[in-house]
C-alpha cells in the first residue's frame, strides 16, 4: 500500500465525484424523478462516496504515518537540529507524486518522529498541466499532508450531514412554490416551479470547489477553485433570487469577495513575477532539452533546507527588488552570462541582509491574506457574511462552518511558511479586530441566524489571530472543532426556524420542552463554542482549541509586550462569546414562551433533520479529545506543521523587532495554567451574566439598553459598517455611475441620435434622387430600348429575300468603304 | 507551198476556246436560272451551269474536283429537281411570280455586287498574267493522300522547304460524320407526320399579329414609373 | 504576233474575239466567271419566292466560290506561284461541295416540312416569326 | 486513240509533209474522228442490240422473232425500224413544256455519249484518258436520268411523270451501291484511271479482279445487279412499265426523239457492261496473255502492236456484248419488281452486301498483299507499293517493268502545249496520261 500513489488517487476521486454529480444533475436534473426528487439522492450519494474515500485516505495516512503524542515535544526539543540534520530530508520530505521513490514514505514513517516536525511528510504532484510557458506552469495538482486529509474528512463529513439535512429541509422545492416574500407587480405573491435539483446541483459544485481548494497543489489552482467557491456561493446565497434581499446578498458576497481576491491576485503576481513558480512543493519538470529539472517550490524557496528551514527572503525576490543592480552587472558581464550569474549569486546574500526584497515578500503575504480576509469574512470585509443568511439555512451552515469561511483560514495555514512575522502581526491584528467587532454586534442581534453569523465571524477572528500569533496548529485545530459545533448550531437554528417559521428570538422562548432534541444538541453546541470544560481534566472540543489559542496569544504578548492587547482581545472575546451564545439559548429555549401562537404550533423536527444534529453534537463533544494511544486531531495536525515553524522565529522590519514564539512554548506550565484559568473565568462570567439577564431576569435587558442607548444603537447598527461602506463606496459608485449614464444619455446618445437623424435626412434625399433621377434614367433607357426595339421589329419582316438584300447591300457597302479607306491610306 | 489556212486562225488557242465555251454555258445558264420562272426549268438550267462549271474545273486541271462536282452537285441537284417536280407538278406553284419592283431592285443590287466583284477580280495585275508554263500534275492521288493526312503534292513557292503542311484527315472525318448526321436529320425532318397537317387557313389564323401583341405587352418604363 | 496582224487586217469586233480566242486563260477569267455565278446566285436568292429557287441560288453562290478556289489553286493559271493555293484550294472546294450537298438535303427536308405545314413553298408566307 | 490517229496521219502517212495543217486543226480533226468512232460504236451497237434483243426475246418466248427483213434472221430489222422512226411525225402533246420536251432526249443521249469519252477500248484506244476515269464515267452515267425526268415532267402526262419519278428514285438510290462496287477495283488497282485498272489485270485470266478474291467475286454480281437497275432494265424497268404506265417516261414520244432515248438506253447498257469488263474482267486482256507470250506488247512502236491493240479492243467488245446479252437474258427471264421491292433490294441487300464486301476486300489486301494468285513469284512489298501508289507508280509495280509510253520517238508538234492543255492532254504527243511530277513521285516512294 503506497500512500504516494494511493492518496492522490483516493482524494482525487473524492474530489471529483461531486463534480460528476454536479454534471449529472446539471444535464439530467429535471428528469430525475418527479420534480427532480432524485437529485438529492444523487448528490448525497456522491458526497457520501467522497466521504468514504476520504475516510479511506485517512486510514491510509494513519497506517503510513501513525500519530503519537510524542511528536509535539520531540519537535520542540531539537527543532533547529532536526532542521539542520534533515536538510536533505527536506527535498525528500515533499516527494513528487510522479517520481516519488517508494522508499521515501518508509523513510518518513520509520526514522524518528523528529523528521515529522522538521520536515512535514507531504505528497505533491500534477495530474494535468493546463499551460506551461516560460517559467509559468499552471497545472492541476495535489499537495497532500495530514492537514489535507483531515480537511477532506471534515468537509465531506459536514457536507454529508448537510446534504441529508437539506434533502428534508428543501422539500418545499419539490412542487410549485409560492414565495410569500416576493410581491409581483400584478399583485399577489410570486408563484414559481420548484428548484429542488438546482439546489443540490449548486451544492455539489460547492463541495467540488471546496475540495479543490483543499487538495490544490499550487496557488494558481487554489485561485481557480477560490473563484469557483465564490460563484457557487453566489448560486446558493441567491437561491431565492426572486427576493431582492437574496439577490443583493449574493451580489454583495461575491463583490466583497472580489475585493479580497484582487489583493490575492496582487500576491500571486508578486510571487510569480519574483519566484516564477506558484507550486507549494518542489517538483520536477521536463524542459525542452528533454531532461528533468528540479524545480524548487515556494516553501523550499522561502525556507531553504540549507538554512535549516529558517525564513529568508528568496533570492528571486532579492534580485527582483534590486533589478537595477542585476541589470548593471549583467550589462557589465555581457560577454559570458555564467560569470554574471555567479557574481550575482555571490552578492545576493549582501543584498538580502541589506533588506532588498523583504517588502516584496511582505506584499505577497499580505496579498494572499487579503484573499483570505474576503473569503473568511475578516475585518473590514466581513459585512457579506450576515447577509449571506438570505440563503437557505443548510447553505448558511455549509458556508459558515466548513467550507467557504474555512477556506480562508485553511489557505493561511497552508501558506504559513511564507508569511513573515510582520505579515503574521497584520493577520493577528485583523483577526483581533474582527473577533471583537463581531462579538459586540452579536450581543444585540435578535435574529437567531445573525447571532450565529456574527459568532462565526468572531470565531474566524479567533483563528486568524491564533495563526497570526504563531499558533499554527491552534488556529487550524480551532477551525476543525469550530466546523463541528458551528454547523451543529446552524442546523439547530434551522430546525428552530423550521418549527417557528421566524428568525426573531424575541418571539421565541420556552421551546425546550417542545423540541427537546434540538434544545439539547444546541446546548451542547453552545457549551462547545464557549470552550466549556473542567480545567485540566476534560472538556468539549472548544475547550482544547480555545485554550490553545489563549495560551499562544499569552505567550506572544509576553514575548512582545507591545502587542499584549491581542491577549486581552482574545480574553474579552471569550467572555462576549459566552454571553451572547447563552443569551441566544436562554431567549430561545428557556423561560416562558413569549408568543404562544408560535410555541403551540412549534414541533420537533423530523428525524432526517435531528439525526445529523445528534451526530454533530457527539462530534462537537469528542473532537478535541486525545485517545490513550496519543492520537488526537491536534497531534495529527502537528504532522503537517510546516518545516521551520516549530522553532521560535524572530524578525520584522515594519513594526519593529517581533518574536513569534514557538507553539510548543505555549504548553509550558505557567502560560498554560494562566490561559486555562483565564478562559474558564471569562466563559463562566459570560454565562452567568447571560443567565442573570435572560434567565433569572435580575437585570432587565431593556434597562441596560436604555442605559447605554448610544452604544446599543451603535452596536445594533453593526457599527454602521454597512452605512459607512454605503457612504464610502456604494454612493460614490452610484454617483459616478449616474454621472456616466447621464453623460451617456445626455451627450453621447444625443450626439448619436443627431447623427442618425441627419443620416436619415441625407438618406431621404438620396432616396428621392434614386427614385426620381436614377430610376427615371434607368426607366427612360429601358423604355427607349423598348420603343426602339418595337420600331426595329418592323425591320424584321420575316422575308428571306429582303434579308438577302440587306446582306448584299451591306457587303457592297463594306467593299466600297474599304476600298475608299484603302485609297486614303495610299494617299496618306 | 501556200498554207491552207489564213494566219489569223492559226493563232486559235483551244484552251481559251473551250474555256470560253464552258464559261459562256455556265454564266448564261446561271442567268437563265435567275430569269426562269418555272422551277423545273430553273433546275435544268442549274444542272447545265453546274456541268459547265465542272468542265471549267477540268480545264483548270482539277479533274477530281470536276468529277466530284458532276457526281455530288449534279446528284444533289437531281434530288432538287425531283422535289421541284413533285411539289410543283400540280398546278399552282409551277411559277410563283415576283413583283417587277423586286426584280428591278434585285437587278440593281446584283449589278452593284457584280461591279464590286469584277473590279476586285481585275485589280490584281498578277491575276491577269497567265502562267501556262507549269506542267499540270494529276491531282487525284495527292488529294487522296491529303485526305489520308499525308501531303505529297509540291509545296507552293515561297513556303519554307521544312514547313509542316497539315493533311485533311480530321476535316475528312468531320465531314463524314456531318454527312451522316445530315442524313439522319433530313430523314427525321421529312418523315411523314402522323397528325393531320394543318391547312394554310389554320396557319393564317394562328399567326400572331405582332402589333396587337405589342399592345398586350407591358412597357417596363411604365412599370418603373408606377413603382 | 498573230493577234497584232489580226488587229491590222480586220475590224474592231474581230480582234476582241480573236484576242479572247488566242489569249491564254488567266485567273482573272475564272474570277469573272465566279463573280457572275455568285451574283446570279445572290440575285436568285433575292428574287425567287419559291423555296427551291432560293436553294438553287445558294447552290450557285457556292459554286461561284468554288470556281474561285479552283482557279487560285490551279497550277495552270498561275504557275505554282506564291499566290497559288496549291492543293488546298481543291480540297477546300471538295469540302464545299460536300457540305453543299448536306445543306441541300437538310434544306429540302425543311422545305418539305414547310410544304406540309403551309401547303405552299412560297417563302414569303414563311413569316410566322417576324418581329 | 486521238494521238494514235495523229501519229498515223502525221508521221507515218506523212500527212504533214505535203499538207501544212495548223496544229489546232489537226487536233480538231482527230477529235472529230474520235467522236465519230465513239458515236458509231453507240449507234451501230444500238442497231445490233435491238435486233439481238428481239431475237433473244423471241427465242426465250419460243417465237421466231424477225425473220424476213434483210434476208435471213431479219438482221436488217433494226435499220428498217430506224428509217421508220426517222420518217415518223414528231408529235408534242398540248400543254407540254416545249423546250424541255425537246431537250430531254438529247440530254439522255449526251449523258451516255459523254461517258464513252473516258472509256478505254484498248491500251491507247481511249477518247480522253482521265486519271479519274471511273469516277467520270459513273458520274456522267448518272446524268442520263435528267433526260428521263425532264421528259416525264415536260410531257404533261401523269404516266410519264410517274415513270420519271420512279426512275429518279431508283437511279438516285442505286448510285450508292454502284459506287461502292466501283470503288473496290479502284482500291485494288490504286488508281481511278480505267486504263491503269485494266493494265493491272494483265496476264492470265486469274489476275482478273473477278478472281482476285472471294469478295470481289461476290461484289461483281452486286455490281451487275446495280448496273441493271441503274440503266433501268428489267426487272428494274419501272420507269417504262408497259403493263402499268403505258410506256413510262417516253409515253408521249415518237420518232427520232424516241429513238434517241433508245440509243441512250442501249448505249448505257453497253457502257456499264464495258465498265464491268474493265473493272472486273481484265478489260482488253484476254484470258490468255497471247501478246506477252508472242513477245508483243503495247508500247512497242512497230505495227504489230496495233494488231495487239485491235485484238484487245475485240476482247473488250466481246466482253461488253456478253454483258449486254446477259442483261437481255435477265430481262426476259425475271418478272418485274414492285417499286418497294426495288428499293428493298437496293437499300436492304445491295448496299449492305457491297459495304461488307468492300471491308472484306480491304482485309484481304492486308492479309495477302497483291492477292493470292497474282502474287506468285514477286515480293509482296512491291505489290503493296503499287497498290498504294498513284497511276504513275502503278507501272513500276508490274511484274514486267514496262517502259513509260512516253513516245520519245514521237516528234513533239510545235505549239502543242496549248492544244494539249486545251484537250486536257499531256504536253507530249503519244503519252495519253500525265505523269506525276518527280518530287511527288519521290515523296510517294518515301511513304512507309
Amino acid at each position: 500500500m503506497d500512500p504516494a500513489s494511493l492518496l492522490p488517487m483516493l482524494l482525487g476521486l473524492a474530489w471529483l465525484v461531486p463534480l460528476a454529480s454536479f454534471a449529472a444533475i446539471l444535464f439530467f436534473g429535471p428528469k430525475m424523478g418527479p420534480h427532480g426528487r432524485n437529485a438529492a439522492s444523487v448528490a448525497t450519494a456522491a458526497i457520501v462516496t467522497s466521504l468514504l474515500l476520504s475516510l479511506a485516505a485517512f486510514g491510509v495516512w494513519l497506517s503510513a504515518h501513525p500519530v503519537t503524542a510524542a511528536a509535539h515535544h520531540g519537535a520542540a526539543g531539537d527543532a533547529s537540529a532536526a532542521g539542520a540534520g534533515h536538510a536533505d530530508g527536506g527535498g525528500r520530505g515533499s516527494p513528487d507524486g510522479h517520481g516519488a521513490p517508494d522508499g521515501h514514505d518508509g523513510h518518513g514513517g520509520h526514522d524518528g518522529h523528529g523528521d515529522h516536525a522538521a520536515v512535514p511528510v507531504a505528497y505533491s504532484g500534477d495530474w494535468y498541466t493546463l499551460y506551461q510557458g516560460g517559467s509559468l506552469r499552471l497545472s492541476i495538482g495535489w499537495y497532500i499532508d495530514s492537514l489535507t486529509v483531515l480537511m477532506f474528512v471534515v468537509v465531506t463529513f459536514i457536507a454529508t450531514c448537510i446534504h441529508v439535512y437539506a434533502s428534508g429541509y428543501m422539500h418545499d422545492e419539490l412542487h410549485d412554490v409560492t414565495d410569500h416574500e416576493v410581491h409581483v407587480s400584478a399583485g399577489g405573491h410570486l408563484h414559481r416551479p420548484g428548484r429542488f435539483h438546482r439546489f443540490f446541483q449548486a451544492l455539489s459544485l460547492f463541495c467540488f470547489s471546496m475540495l479543490g481548494i483543499v487538495i490544490a497543489g499550487n496557488l494558481a489552482m487554489v485561485f481557480i477553485f477560490w473563484e469557483l467557491v465564490g460563484i457557487s456561493s453566489w448560486f446558493l446565497i441567491g437561491f431565492y433570487f426572486e427576493r431582492r434581499s437574496a439577490s443583493t446578498a449574493a451580489n454583495k458576497a461575491f463583490i466583497v469577495n472580489r475585493v479580497g481576491d484582487f489583493g490575492m491576485l496582487i500576491g500571486l503576481m508578486a510571487l510569480w513575477g519574483a519566484l516564477g513558480t506558484l507550486h507549494f512543493a518542489d517538483g520536477t519538470t521536463v524542459d525542452g532539452a528533454g531532461h528533468t529539472v528540479q524545480r524548487p517550490g515556494l516553501f523550499s524557496l522561502v525556507r531553504p533546507a540549507a538554512g535549516g528551514h529558517a525564513l529568508q527572503v528568496p533570492d528571486g525576490m532579492v534580485k527582483f527588488a534590486n533589478a537595477a543592480e542585476v541589470a548593471r552587472i549583467e550589462a557589465a558581464r555581457a560577454g559570458d552570462p555564467r560569470a554574471a550569474a555567479e557574481e550575482i549569486a555571490g552578492r545576493v546574500a549582501d543584498w538580502r541582509s541589506a533588506g532588498f526584497g523583504r517588502w516584496l515578500l511582505f506584499i505577497a503575504g499580505v496579498g494572499i491574506f487579503c484573499g483570505c480576509v474576503g473569503k473568511s469574512a475578516q475585518f473590514p470585509l466581513f459585512v457579506w457574511l450576515p447577509d449571506a443568511m438570505e440563503g437557505p439555512t443548510p447553505v448558511s451552515a455549509l458556508v459558515h462552518s466548513a467550507t467557504m469561511v474555512a477556506a480562508g483560514v485553511y489557505l493561511v495555514g497552508r501558506f504559513y511558511p511564507v508569511l513573515t512575522p510582520d505579515v503574521l502581526l497584520v493577520i493577528a491584528i485583523v483577526g483581533g479586530i474582527t473577533l471583537f467587532i463581531a462579538a459586540t454586534i452579536a450581543l444585540v442581534a435578535n435574529d437567531i441566524k445573525r447571532v450565529l453569523a456574527y459568532s462565526t465571524v468572531s470565531q474566524l477572528g479567533y483563528m486568524m489571530l491564533a495563526l497570526g500569533v504563531g499558533g499554527w496548529s491552534a488556529g487550524l485545530f480551532h477551525l476543525v472543532t469550530h466546523a463541528f459545533f458551528k454547523s451543529l448550531l446552524f442546523l439547530c437554528s434551522g430546525s428552530v426556524i423550521h418549527a417557528c417559521h421566524t428568525n426573531d428570538m424575541r418571539k421565541m422562548g420556552g421551546l425546550a420542552r417542545v423540541m427537546p432534541w434540538t434544545a439539547g444538541t444546541m446546548l451542547v453546541g453552545c457549551l462547545a463554542i464557549i470552550g466549556a470544560g473542567v480545567p485540566f481534566v476534560l472538556g468539549l472540543s472548544g475547550y482544547y482549541s480555545k485554550d490553545a489559542i489563549l495560551a499562544q496569544a499569552l505567550s506572544y504578548s509576553s514575548a512582545n509586550p507591545a502587542w499584549s492587547i491581542l491577549f486581552y482581545a482574545v480574553a474579552g472575546g471569550a467572555f462576549l462569546t459566552a454571553f451572547y451564545m447563552f443569551r441566544l439559548w436562554f431567549m430561545t429555549f428557556a423561560g416562558e414562551p413569549r408568543d404562544h401562537h408560535i410555541a403551540d404550533h412549534a414541533h420537533e423536527s423530523p428525524g432526517v433533520m435531528v439525526g445529523p444534529l445528534v451526530v454533530l453534537a457527539v462530534l462537537a463533544v469528542v473532537a478535541g479529545w486525545t485517545l490513550p494511544g496519543g492520537f488526537s486531531l491536534a497531534n495529527l495536525l502537528e504532522q503537517a506543521r510546516p518545516a521551520g515553524t516549530a522553532a521560535t522565529a524572530t524578525g520584522g522590519f515594519l513594526f519593529g523587532p517581533l518574536t513569534v514564539p514557538a507553539e510548543s512554548l505555549s504548553h509550558e506550565g505557567a502560560i498554560h495554567v494562566t490561559a486555562t484559568l483565564t478562559a474558564f473565568a471569562t466563559a463562566a462570567a459570560g454565562v452567568l451574566l447571560a443567565a442573570a439577564m435572560y434567565l433569572w431576569r435580575l437585570v432587565s435587558p431593556d434597562m441596560v439598553a436604555s442605559m447605554f442607548r448610544p452604544l446599543y444603537t451603535f452596536l445594533a447598527h453593526r457599527w454602521y459598517f454597512d452605512e459607512l461602506y454605503d457612504v464610502l463606496f456604494v454612493r460614490p459608485a452610484f454617483a459616478i455611475a449616474g454621472l456616466a449614464s447621464g453623460t451617456d444619455r445626455g451627450v453621447i446618445d444625443r450626439l448619436i441620435d443627431g447623427i442618425a437623424w441627419s443620416a436619415r435626412q441625407l438618406a431621404g434625399i438620396d432616396a428621392w434622387i434614386d427614385r426620381n433621377i436614377v430610376d427615371g434614367l434607368v426607366n427612360a433607357t429601358a423604355s427607349a430600348t423598348w420603343t426602339a426595339g418595337l420600331e426595329l421589329r418592323k425591320l424584321q419582316t420575316g422575308r428571306l429575300r429582303q434579308y438577302v438584300m440587306f446582306i448584299v447591300v451591306g457587303t457592297v457597302a463594306l467593299f466600297v468603304l474599304a476600298s475608299m479607306l484603302f485609297r486614303a491610306s495610299f494617299a496618306g | 507551198m501556200m498554207p491552207l489556212l489564213a494566219p489569223p486562225l492559226a493563232a486559235i488557242n483551244w484552251h481559251s476556246v473551250l474555256f470560253l465555251l464552258f464559261a459562256a454555258a455556265a454564266c448564261s445558264c446561271a442567268v437563265a436560272v435567275v430569269l426562269a420562272d418555272n422551277v423545273v426549268r430553273m433546275a435544268f438550267y442549274l444542272v447545265l451551269s453546274l456541268a459547265a462549271t465542272a468542265g471549267l474545273f477540268f480545264l483548270a486541271g482539277a479533274e477530281f474536283v470536276g468529277a466530284m462536282q458532276l457526281m455530288i452537285y449534279v446528284g444533289g441537284t437531281l434530288v432538287l429537281l425531283v422535289f421541284g417536280v413533285m411539289l410543283t407538278a400540280q398546278a399552282p406553284f409551277v411559277s410563283i411570280k415576283t413583283s417587277a419592283g423586286d426584280r428591278v431592285l434585285a437587278g440593281m443590287v446584283g449589278a452593284a455586287l457584280l461591279a464590286v466583284l469584277l473590279q476586285a477580280a481585275f485589280r490584281v495585275e498578277s491575276w491577269r498574267r497567265p502562267a501556262l508554263a507549269a506542267e499540270p500534275a494529276p491531282t487525284a492521288t495527292p488529294i487522296g493522300m491529303a485526305l489520308l493526312g499525308v501531303r505529297v503534292d509540291a509545296p507552293a513557292d515561297g513556303t519554307p522547304p521544312d514547313a509542316v503542311r497539315s493533311g485533311y484527315l480530321l476535316p475528312f472525318e468531320i465531314v463524314s460524320v456531318h454527312l451522316l448526321v445530315v442524313l439522319v436529320g433530313a430523314a427525321y425532318l421529312a418523315r411523314a407526320k402522323r397528325r393531320r397537317t394543318p391547312r394554310s387557313i389554320d396557319v393564317a389564323a394562328s399567326t400572331v399579329v405582332p402589333d396587337a401583341a405589342a399592345g398586350a405587352w407591358e412597357r417596363p418604363g411604365a412599370a418603373g414609373v408606377r413603382r | 504576233m498573230n493577234g497584232i496582224c489580226l488587229a491590222a487586217s480586220h475590224g474592231v469586233g474581230v480582234p476582241l474575239l480573236a484576242g479572247l480566242l488566242s489569249a491564254p486563260v488567266s485567273v482573272a477569267h475564272y474570277l469573272v466567271v465566279g463573280a457572275v455565278l455568285f451574283t446570279a446566285g445572290v440575285v436568285c436568292m433575292a428574287l425567287k419566292r419559291n423555296a427551291l429557287g432560293v436553294l438553287m441560288g445558294i447552290e450557285l453562290v457556292l459554286n461561284g466560290a468554288n470556281v474561285n478556289f479552283v482557279a487560285f489553286s490551279s497550277p495552270y493559271l498561275q504557275g505554282s506561284g506564291a499566290a497559288s493555293l496549291g492543293l488546298d484550294g481543291q480540297v477546300i472546294a471538295l469540302f464545299v461541295i460536300l457540305l453543299a450537298a448536306a445543306e441541300a438535303a437538310v434544306a429540302l427536308a425543311i422545305t418539305l416540312n414547310f410544304y406540309n405545314n403551309h401547303a405552299t413553298v412560297d417563302i414569303d408566307r414563311a413569316e410566322d416569326l417576324k418581329g | 486513240m486521238a494521238d494514235l490517229l495523229i501519229n498515223k496521219l502525221i508521221k507515218e502517212i506523212g500527212l504533214s509533209s505535203w499538207l501544212v495543217l495548223p496544229d489546232w486543226l489537226a487536233w480538231t480533226i482527230t477529235a472529230v474522228v474520235t467522236a465519230g468512232l465513239v458515236l458509231n460504236v453507240i449507234a451501230g451497237g444500238a442497231l445490233v442490240f435491238i435486233w439481238a434483243e428481239r431475237k433473244i426475246a423471241a427465242r426465250i418466248q419460243d417465237r421466231l422473232g424477225p425473220t424476213r427483213t434483210g434476208g435471213r434472221f431479219g438482221w436488217l430489222q433494226s435499220l428498217a425500224d430506224g428509217i421508220k422512226l426517222l420518217a415518223k411525225e414528231d408529235l408534242m402533246p398540248e400543254g407540254a413544256d416545249g423546250m424541255l420536251f425537246r431537250l430531254a432526249p438529247y440530254v439522255s443521249f449526251c449523258a451516255s455519249f459523254c461517258a464513252f469519252i473516258a472509256l478505254p477500248f484498248a491500251f491507247d484506244f481511249v477518247g480522253q484518258r482521265l486519271n479519274v476515269g471511273v469516277f467520270f464515267v459513273v458520274a456522267v452515267l448518272g446524268l442520263e436520268v435528267f433526260g428521263v425526268i425532264l421528259a416525264g415532267y415536260a410531257s404533261a402526262s401523269k404516266w410519264s411523270l410517274f415513270g420519271a419519278m420512279r426512275e429518279a428514285a431508283q437511279v438516285v438510290s442505286y448510285e450508292v451501291p454502284l459506287g461502292m462496287c466501283v470503288v473496290v477495283p479502284v482500291m485494288l488497282a490504286g488508281s481511278m484511271d480505267l486504263v491503269t485498272i485494266a493494265e493491272k489485270q494483265a496476264g492470265w485470266f486469274t489476275s482478273w479482279y473477278l478472281f482476285h478474291d472471294p469478295f470481289t467475286f461476290v461484289i461483281f454480281w452486286v455490281y451487275v445487279t446495280c448496273a441493271v437497275a441503274s440503266v433501268n432494265r428489267a426487272p428494274f424497268d419501272l420507269a417504262e412499265a408497259e403493263s402499268e404506265l403505258v410506256a413510262g417516261f417516253h409515253t408521249e414520244y415518237s420518232g427520232l426523239r424516241w429513238s434517241f432515248f433508245f440509243m441512250a438506253e442501249y448505249g448505257s447498257m453497253f457502257l456499264v457492261s464495258a465498265l464491268a469488263a474493265v473493272l472486273f474482267l481484265g478489260g482488253w486482256n484476254g484470258p490468255v496473255p497471247l501478246a506477252a507470250l508472242l513477245g508483243l506488247s503495247e508500247g512497242t512502236g512497230d505495227t504489230a502492236h496495233y494488231l495487239v491493240r485491235l485484238v484487245g479492243c475485240g476482247n473488250l467488245l466481246l466482253k461488253a456484248t456478253l454483258g449486254v446479252l446477259l442483261m437481255m437474258w435477265i430481262r426476259w427471264t425475271l418478272p418485274r419488281l414492285r417499286i418497294d421491292q426495288v428499293m428493298t433490294t437496293c437499300l436492304k441487300y445491295c448496299t449492305p452486301i457491297a459495304a461488307a464486301m468492300f471491308a472484306g476486300v480491304m482485309a484481304w489486301q492486308l492479309a495477302f498483299p497483291g492477292g493470292v494468285v497474282r502474287s506468285f513469284g514477286r515480293p509482296a512489298g512491291e505489290i503493296r507499293e503499287g497498290w498504294l501508289q498513284g497511276p504513275g507508280g502503278a507501272f513500276r509495280s508490274e511484274a514486267v517493268p514496262r517502259p513509260r509510253p512516253a513516245a520519245a520517238r514521237v516528234v513533239p508538234l510545235p505549239g502543242a502545249d496549248g492544244i494539249a492543255a486545251g484537250m486536257g492532254v499531256g504536253g507530249t504527243v503519244g503519252s495519253s496520261t500525265r505523269p506525276l511530277p518527280a518530287e511527288v513521285q519521290a515523296r510517294l516512294e518515301d511513304l512507309p
